[in-house]
């Protein structure tokens, strides 16, 4: 059973994270002449970018210009009808495992099965990224969900199915982070909470891509904007 | 008084197994029925009174944070 | 094996959760059952005969049913997506919807056999048989109602395509498990049938999990 | 005229009516049982035909009637909460369907228990023995859907709708079922007519259906209580009461 | 008038573009009728006997197992949430459901009855019984799969739910159905059968659309 | 056959749209006391508020403070625990069929059909609306989905989705529009585009109750916000 009362304490930070070996500034992901086709649309091409340790990447442009195909061929779920993509200097089809292993991505949709509860989403999380131990009340908490740890997530708002989402962010030991609309549902607040972790993660050498139609607020120390443009 | 003995009772002529079978699955079930009904308003006035109690803690948490 | 423990419980607590999932495949077996001798007619020596090849029938399509939902709600949501993504966490969570899926139907149809039983006037002695190939066959039937499920998780049809899928592999195995309780029900023995179960079985155990896999991966992609 | 009813659409006062109530009739079903049934059991004669296995009459009748009057009670609640929008008659609806259930399967295992020293089979696919087994899918039917959402209101509104449709269904149901065997059986199942009943066999027998219905009026109670509580755990009287405890 | 024809086109136009939506059901009742004689036994006789039951208790199969998906996108994408707040929107909604429904699985089964009589062996005269009581029985099959699906929209549980629903609503037909088919198989005249038959479908005409129209606001509220 | 090159002139307006009859100023939505209670937690009580014909009331406030709960109670699609709801003076009960067909209610799921073309989408909601006479290529062309008017929506990116389900908005002529977060998934300029529309439908004498969590740039002559406080 678990307590009924658990102490929450805001101030400790909840999860201490392993630092991953980073050289700091080390690319991570290169991308080079990559082109999409979509319904015999070429969405872009020729696309060549390299994302290093301690970047964040945001992908910017029109609805429909291509960002969250983009972002799914970096995340290798589909493969570049031209280009290609290199993990750490080596073609990304040969150490597609280790990629894997430390990439964290979260799309369009939430990723949290509606009849669970928020914790045993966060269960399930932790352990497919093999993250052990965990202390999900005080996180949640800290994500505002204090009270609502136990009730199926179709009972929550779209923000706070949104925030449970996100949470993963909170346990995972992952270095990239490929996020597609993470601030959709968010409330202001939120952003921001979300936008100081971000900050957190690319300081320990992480590295972020994303894709948002609001603006990234706070002041990133590497910020690249990759803007593709609406083609026909 | 029907019958003659306790051992002629339990016998019913012959039928002891069905109707002492009958009789035991429908008592076991008005039973199980009954307690469960009593347990399940038990608990959740268990469950009430634990969240109750959670709330006001919620409410704590939240007035430390402000 | 950690991740797979802590799957398994999650199947396990969604299907404590949604009760349903297991009691209805449960009562539907009943009830298809019950609707033979309503639409066959209440004599007992007809249904006897019939009761092998309609016990089985029932048993297919009860778990068939119960199969369509297993991956749809994790695709719809955007789980698989992830866990693809993730790569080495998709096994686990295979093998993790295989066993809950058999726990879930196949036991329960385990555990009901002698109502069954009682409701077609079977003999006790096809009744063991039953028993047995049910042992054998659910977990055979679970196997393949996975596999469909895998297939046809990102297909917008719904659960026809996967009864489609699946019930010429069954085929198979209807024919084998009838015909060892017929044989039984004649009192001749009836071990070759059960082996030919268990070698399917064993066979399907070591393939469908790989075919179940890249179903998943080509499902997301 | 209906001004009396008024009160009782108002959820404390039906928590505090059937809190009042449930010892009273519980106790009384619990002695109108016992009478009952020792009564049968002990102090009338065997049946000149069946011996002391009729004995199970005590028992399968009061379950067998009153499975149907639960229902009847349940669509008339479920009937009042679609129309008039009665919260109280939506919960009843949710109480009565476990009491049923419960009522039919033991109608189904003492007549199984009862038909296998008459008939020499635990089961038939007799008329009535098929409608009440229908009846018993109806009542899993209602609950099963009740549990089905995770919107307890919804649950209880989609279930009140099933128990409704489900009773026009019902004569529909036992006409096809009466007809159907007909066609088949009917000379083999002769025993199933009514036996003349003796009056001191059926006084016990009377006494047993009355503390049924009884001890399903007390469950309903016990039951509605619990049902109003958790959907009124909002309110300003449940939370005083819970924080008292 | 014109929103049912506009609701109509639609639904047509989507089962048009997913061919898999009328083509599986069928397919499932051919497969599922092909399943006894490898179940029971290839006797000619055997066969002729069961039938009528087979026959049914495979259309009713069918028809609930495409009954499921019926409501199920419309309430998903959020249309059905926003047709109740338009409100007499609903009524050429839910009778355009059931139109399609109803062409899309009740009359393939009734076209398919002359391979399905051959299949099992059933001789012209009940295959004339049966065609006349698919056509009076499958329409009143359509009324209740979509009451059942209405019922069950927001139901966190898939199919199984709606088939433990619909059974038992189910049984006055499978018995008149299949009367009628016996009857017809001995000769004697069945009219009796399909008049009950037929007021059975004019009283569920005249009352399901009332429940379907309430289940369904009650299940986007 | 539709014609392969429909003749698009996005500078002639799509709909004329029949002026509902209007005072302005009038009341349209009277609430009182209202209060709403989920999973036994009280989201808002004692609230109330009157919508008249040309104003705009955002309803703000953190995740899960019951934003789309109160959105769905003005639509009529649930009822408020407590409190009443009138509609030009009238309960709500008494004229709901009345206020449905003056009504336009966007929810946070969009109300298209993923297998059904854009076209086809609006064909559906034009006859729910009751309204004849379909130009949607010129809508639709004129919400920057020229060329994709006929393929199945699922193939349209997450804006674009959103695009096809609010074109629903150029041709009900409705006047209350309720919509649950109509700028998400939205690039910045439909949101520009979509908030001059809402201009224009107040100037009709038009009346808007929304939520969003990104603010309204536009300068409105009578926007209300109604700030719901998030509650334990
Ligand atoms: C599973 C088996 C059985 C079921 C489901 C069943 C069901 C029922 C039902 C529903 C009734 C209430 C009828 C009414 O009030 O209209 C009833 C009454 C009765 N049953 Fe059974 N029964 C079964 C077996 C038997 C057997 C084996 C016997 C005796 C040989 C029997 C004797 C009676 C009698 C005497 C009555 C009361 C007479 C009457 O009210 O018409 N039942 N049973
Ligand atoms: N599954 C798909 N199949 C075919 N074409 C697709 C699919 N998904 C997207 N497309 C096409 O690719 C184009 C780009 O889609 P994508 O989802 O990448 O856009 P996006 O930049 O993420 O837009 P948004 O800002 O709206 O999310 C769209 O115009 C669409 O037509
Ligand atoms: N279907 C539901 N069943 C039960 N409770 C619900 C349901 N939907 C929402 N709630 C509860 O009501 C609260 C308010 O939800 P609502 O969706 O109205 O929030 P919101 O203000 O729209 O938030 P967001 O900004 O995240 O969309 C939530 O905290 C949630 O716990
Ligand atoms: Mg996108
Ligand atoms: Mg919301």
């Amino acid at each position: 059973m678990r307590p009924i009362f658990p102490v929450v304490d805001s101030k400790r930070p909840v999860i201490k994270h392993q630092p991953f070996s980073v050289i700091v500034g080390q690319e991570l992901l290169q991308a080079q002449a990559l082109s999409c086709i979509r319904q015999d649309r070429v969405l872009f091409e020729q696309l060549s970018f390299t994302v290093r340790a301690g970047d964040i990447l945001q992908v910017a442009g029109k609805n429909g210009a291509g960002k969250s195909s983009l972002l799914r061929l970096l995340a290798g779920l589909s493969a570049p009808d031209e280009g290609t993509l290199h993990y750490r200097s080596q073609p990304l089809s040969d150490v597609v495992d280790d990629y894997a292993a430390n990439l964290c991505f979260i799309g369009h949709q939430s990723g949290i099965h509606e009849q669970l509860t928020a914790l045993e989403n966060l269960a399930f999380w932790r352990a497919a990224a093999g993250v052990p131990q965990p202390d999900d009340y005080a996180l949640l908490a800290q994500l505002g969900l204090a009270g609502l740890e136990d009730i199926p997530c179709n009972m929550l708002s779209a923000g706070q199915q949104r925030r449970v989402s996100l949470a993963r962010l909170w346990f995972t030991s992952c270095q990239v982070w490929i996020l597609d609309e993470p601030f959709t549902a968010l409330d202001q607040s939120a952003i921001a909470m979300l936008q100081q972790y971000f900050l957190q993660h690319l300081n320990r050498g992480g590295a972020i891509v994303l894709t948002t139609h609001q603006n990234l607020t706070l002041q990133y120390n590497s910020l690249t904007t990759l803007e593709l443009a609406y083609r026909w | 008084m029907h019958f003659q003995s306790w051992a002629e009772f339990w016998a019913m002529g012959g039928y002891g197994l069905f109707v002492w079978l009958s009789f035991g699955t429908t008592y076991f079930l008005l039973l199980a029925l009954l307690c469960y009904s009593q347990l399940q308003q038990k608990q959740f006035k268990r469950q009430l009174a634990a969240k109750l109690a959670r709330e006001q803690r919620v409410k704590q948490y939240q007035e430390q944070s402000d | 094996m950690v991740a797979l423990a802590t799957f398994l419980q999650r199947e396990l607590r969604l299907l404590a959760r949604q009760k349903a999932d297991w009691l209805n495949p449960v009562l539907f077996f009943v009830i298809v059952l019950s609707l033979f001798p309503l639409g066959i007619g209440p004599e007992p020596n007809l249904l006897r005969i019939i009761a092998p090849g309609v016990i089985w029938i029932a048993a297919l399509l009860s778990v068939l049913l119960a199969a369509e939902r297993l991956f749809k709600d994790d695709y719809r949501n955007g789980v698989l997506e992830q866990l693809v993504a993730t790569r080495q966490a998709l096994w686990p969570f295979v093998f993790a919807k295989l066993i809950s899926n058999w726990l879930s139907t196949g036991l329960p149809l385990v555990l009901l056999s002698p109502l069954v039983a009682l409701l077609l006037n079977v003999d006790s002695a096809s009744f063991l048989a039953m028993l047995l190939t049910l042992l054998l066959g659910t977990p055979l039937l679970s196997l393949l109602s996975v596999l469909g499920a895998a297939l046809t998780v990102s297909a917008d049809k719904g659960g026809i395509l996967l009864a489609l899928l699946i019930l010429p592999l069954y085929i198979p195995l209807l024919i084998f498990a009838s015909a060892a309780m017929e044989a039984a029900a004649m009192a001749l023995p009836y071990y070759g049938q059960l082996a030919i179960m268990l070698a399917m079985l064993l066979v399907a155990l070591a393939l469908v999990p790989f075919a179940v896999n890249s179903a998943l991966k080509i499902n997301v992609s | 005229m209906f001004k009396w009813l008024h009160p009782l659409a108002k959820p404390e006062t039906v928590y505090q009516l059937c809190g009042r109530l449930y010892p009273w009739l519980l106790t009384a079903a619990l002695l109108l049982l016992l009478l009952g049934n020792i009564w049968g059991l002990a102090f009338t004669p065997p049946d000149y035909q069946q011996g002391d296995s009729y004995r199970i009459i005590h028992i399968h009748v009061p379950a067998a009637i009153m499975s149907m009057g639960a229902y009847s009670a349940m669509a008339i609640a479920a009937f009042v909460a679609l129309v008039w929008q009665v919260k109280v008659a939506q919960w009843s609806v949710l109480a009565i369907a476990p009491i049923g259930a419960v009522y039919t399967a033991i109608a189904l295992i003492t007549g199984m228990a009862w038909g296998k020293p008459m008939w020499g089979t635990w089961w038939v696919w007799d008329a009535r023995l098929t409608s009440e087994l229908i009846l018993l899918f109806l009542y899993l039917g209602v609950i099963a859907l009740s549990g089905a959402f995770s919107d307890r209101q919804t649950g209880a509104k989609v279930a009140s709708l099933l128990a409704v449709v489900g009773v026009i269904n019902l004569p529909v149901i036992h006409f096809s079922v009466e007809w159907w065997n007909t066609l088949h059986q009917g000379a083999s199942i002769t025993k199933f007519a009514k036996p003349s009943i003796d009056p001191s066999m059926l006084w016990p027998l009377l006494i047993s259906i009355l503390a049924f219905k009884v001890l399903m009026l007390a469950l309903i109670c016990l039951r509605l209580r619990t049902a109003i509580l958790v959907n009124e755990q909002h309110r300003p009287w449940v939370r005083a009461m819970a924080g008292d405890q």
